[in-house]
């Protein structure tokens, strides 16, 4: 874990530079790591995500929709472009986009257990705009006031390649939306 | 003529051209090769076009405001946001440039372009934080009486970047972390207000060296029940927002900290759940006191950008709904400030520009629909001057 | 006269830089002028051209077409968005786009006097491309080796604002194809 | 995982995330965010997209040549080229970039991506006189053993950069006044031709220091009566032209000066007056010495980029066309060089790719059609590797 957190809190120092910082220094770093922690690394050897990842099998047969349509049940707090229409997968930029450092979470119920989970949405970042699949689904998205749940800005904005090209949808955890 | 056949003259002895064309010229006067002029006084509608399929090359289509016939372009760079003073004759951009493109070092400048025949005139460089996003009003705005230009930062930790427009140069990046969005004081150049997720309103006044603290007001709103969009409209000295619940709140930020004055429920008791949505989702009509916004049925948590039925009017002292009207799929609206009053909406479907003409003051609220022209690719911020 | 090819040659020095300057050089001035001498600065005091610019009239009614189509008899060798249709006219570039220093030249036929005429295709340059009335009509027009008569380049090659926005269609002469 | 959650990370203890996110974690193995690998071998297509509408963003869209399913885009600047060299692993892209997007100083560069997973790798600087053009093969070329790349300039007046690859340096500008395109010798590292205005075809042998002179052969063509097309594809050692008229060109250009080896009058005795059209209106299946044809029907002076009705097979040695078939309204048109030969084409007005599978070698010929996909905006040009 403290590789992980070194990884992360070294890249993060590199390519935000003054501005988050600050910003960590300002909220301490106890408090900026206890969310990550638990999501990134709780119950690290579980073997396979209960649902399909092309949207196949029971998922799908629920939902109907593929993870190249806007409907697909992950996608409902995405805006832009699936880079599974791009040259990616769910959870795979493009050969030559980078993933972006920094993202915006959603969460979405999986109608092929009815459970909700947490998706990040990581922008692909560097490669012109890909102009595919554009969506958009705004469940629980709020203005940048906050902005880890901010759909209309450019999550490619901490990269050293800033510029947008699509945008990934990977579980990262179970999600509790209350209702 | 310029320097028009050049090209043709240059190439001409050397069998690029054809030998018609060599024998081509007669005694006529040929056309003068100029450019238009915009004439002086004219109202100008500005539709800003994401053109998030190539979203380094986003542009401001200028339209004459009466008949929305294209005046020209500027081009925005990468996610720019674009100021239009009143009063003013200049437009103001600030954006960001790639040294290749789509890839290599990134640059934010404010670009300074003419009003007046649409060319650029100068740029001021500024830090390379400011948010790429949408284009969002409230990102970017001047200060009372033009002392300075705000820009809101993202990395995503935010801040705003003050720049001295006397001295052409940034002179200050002020931290307003949980906040986002610009609401600049009416009266006091050195102060303007954010929104923040817990609810309040900050209140950061510039001090000489570009420093600046933030106050934060009593909770005004709750971003989960009832969040506040960040494109707001002034009323007097006040700023208007619409809210997701289908509230209007009035603030005022001209204090040490911000108020609120009223809020306004405009949906309630209205059967069908109407909710305001898009992007640009209330303009409001200073002199005359009337909200207009876009107001789509059936809202639901996450319908908040979903395009208009419906616009409406909304007076702002008598605090209730004097009309209702059917509107094309809007996501943008804004309202010119003469008193022939007429909207300018974001058809989000059709990617265009509608101008609807309004009544009289005093009359009967109704929408004429009058003209419909492209706003680009993907507009999503409609202004017009 | 002398004025006129000053300008011409002071802006060609300058901005097409050694390209030009050179091929000037090789083919001589005397060569290289004669046929813009002729163009430019014969017949300088007729008052008018012989058709109506905006398409309306006499040309309009035999053409039924508009300068703001493809279709308007001027844009026989024009590929490009129509600058009638970005806040130009017929003969002139929007507001801030610069005209180009360069052009290719067509030679249309006039239906409303059944005459031809030499037309000069300037780029209008510098602003983001307008994306409207594209348009592409190749009468009589050559690869690259023929240049004057070549419509698939940039003709804001030579201006110090290279990019290219739209194109207007300027009669410059009276033309003669032999048909 | 990578660096996925620093947002939420850092901004959930500040209100800006709401409450239920922050109780989300569970016990779950989160996803990895990774890239695709391209599958080693793949064969590739490539759409050249202009981008006309956003000339400054032109990118090459790379798919599987197989299914036509996405693998990648390549950002191309503004009006930029590219080559894909046959038995390279590399991809060449000469192209400008301004400093301001769309305005500003323009730089010009040869840049270098790999093939076998899409990313930049370095880039080359060149003076800032390159043709500025639709997507033309031969404006860019390398020359044998991949010694030189060639980039045809136009400033109007035409010359070529020479770049040392081993050097990876601009070492010439060789002007050839009244010409255009490149087409390298197949022998010889240091030796191209280019097509002039006269009818001739000009041979150019670099020396050493970059320079060159241009030796002019007969006159081949009538640029008057019969222009050639510059887009040209190779037979063996020869160069194989379509023109206007309706006739093919096959040109050695192995020698001194350049010769004609042959002219096939392709449309001559069929009725319909069919000649080719587009931008890449001709390709060759070099081992079958088979040249693929867009026609169409009725042309005149002026429709040489009309797009097809029909594409044909014109045997190279037997001399004779030796199948027609129906076509999409195809404007750019390519062959894979395999042993189950596909023919790439460009659908004009759908800005579709079509491939359509030929016949084994010595079976008659016939277009099977087998997929379609996006080839942009508007794509100019295809190649295949």
């Amino acid at each position: 874990m403290s590789k992980l957190i070194d990884k992360l809190f070294g890249a993060i120092d590199h390519v935000t530079e003054r501005g988050s910082r600050q910003m960590a220094h300002r909220l301490g770093r106890r408090t900026f790591l206890s969310f990550v922690g638990k999501v990134a690394v709780g119950g690290a050897i579980m073997p396979l995500l209960p649902f399909d990842r092309d949207g196949g099998g029971t998922a799908r047969a629920a939902a109907e929709k593929t993870d190249q349509e806007c409907e697909y049940w992950r996608y409902c707090a995405l805006d832009g472009f699936l880079c599974t229409c791009c040259g990616g997968t769910i959870n795979q930029c493009p050969p030559n986009a980078q993933v972006s450092a920094v993202t915006w979470v959603g969460t979405c119920q999986n109608p092929g257990d009815g459970k909700e989970y947490l998706i990040s949405y990581n922008d692909c970042c560097g490669v012109a705009s890909c102009g595919k699949c554009l969506c958009n689904f705004n469940l629980r998205e709020r203005p940048g006031y906050r902005m880890g749940v901010h759909n209309d800005i450019n999550w490619c904005m901490a990269n050293t390649q800033s510029n947008y090209h699509c945008t990934v949808a990977a579980v990262v955890g179970l999600g509790n939306s209350n209702g | 003529m310029r320097l028009g056949l050049f090209a043709a003259a240059m190439l001409a002895s050397t069998a690029i051209l054809p030998a018609y064309a060599q024998e081509a010229a007669k005694e006529i006067q040929p056309e003068e090769i100029t450019n238009v002029k915009i004439t002086a006084g004219t109202e100008m509608l500005f539709s800003m076009d994401l053109a998030l399929n190539h979203v380094v090359d986003g542009r401001i289509y200028v339209m004459d405001a009466k008949t929305l016939k294209p005046i020209g372009i500027i081009g925005t760079g990468s996610l720019g946001m674009a100021q239009f003073p009143q009063g003013s004759k200049d437009i103001y951009v600030a954006t960001s440039h790639l040294s290749r493109t789509t890839r290599g070092e990134r640059s934010d400048f404010v670009e300074v372009y003419s009003g007046e025949d649409l060319t650029f005139k100068e740029e001021i460089p500024i830090s390379n934080n400011r948010a790429q996003a949408l284009n969002y009003r409230s990102l970017f705005q001047p200060s009372a009486e033009m002392k300075y230009l705000f820009v809101q930062n993202a990395t995503p930790a935010t801040s705003v970047t003050i720049v001295d427009l006397a001295a052409k140069k940034q002179i200050g990046d002020i931290p307003n972390p949980g906040c986002y969005g610009i609401f600049p004081s009416a009266k006091t150049a050195t102060r303007f207000a954010t929104l923040c997720g817990d609810g309040t309103v900050g209140t950061i006044d510039v001090k000489p060296d570009g420093t600046g603290e933030m106050k934060p007001s009593e909770a005004i709103f709750d971003a989960d029940a009832d969040a506040i969009f960040t494109s707001a409209y002034r009323w007097g000295d006040y700023w208007v927002f619409p809210s997701y619940g289908g509230n209007i709140y009035v603030i005022d930020v001209e204090g040490d900290t911000a108020k609120l004055v009223d809020k306004i429920e405009v949906a309630k008791g209205v059967e069908g759940n109407w909710r305001p949505g898009g992007y640009q989702p209330l303009t409001v009509h200073d002199k005359n006191g009337i909200a207009y916004m876009l107001m789509h049925s059936n809202g639901t948590e996450g319908s908040h950008k979903n395009p208009a039925e419906e616009i409406w009017a909304v007076d702002l002292k008598a605090k209730k709904v004097i009309g209702r009207s059917k509107s094309v799929p809007a996501i943008g609206l804004t309202v010119n400030q003469g008193d022939k009053p007429a909207l300018f909406a974001i058809d989000g479907l059709k990617a265009e520009i509608v101008r609807y003409d309004l009544p009289d003051a005093g009359k009967e609220f109704a929408l004429t629909p009058a003209v419909a022209a492209s706003g680009g690719d993907l507009p999503d911020q409609v202004e017009v001057r």
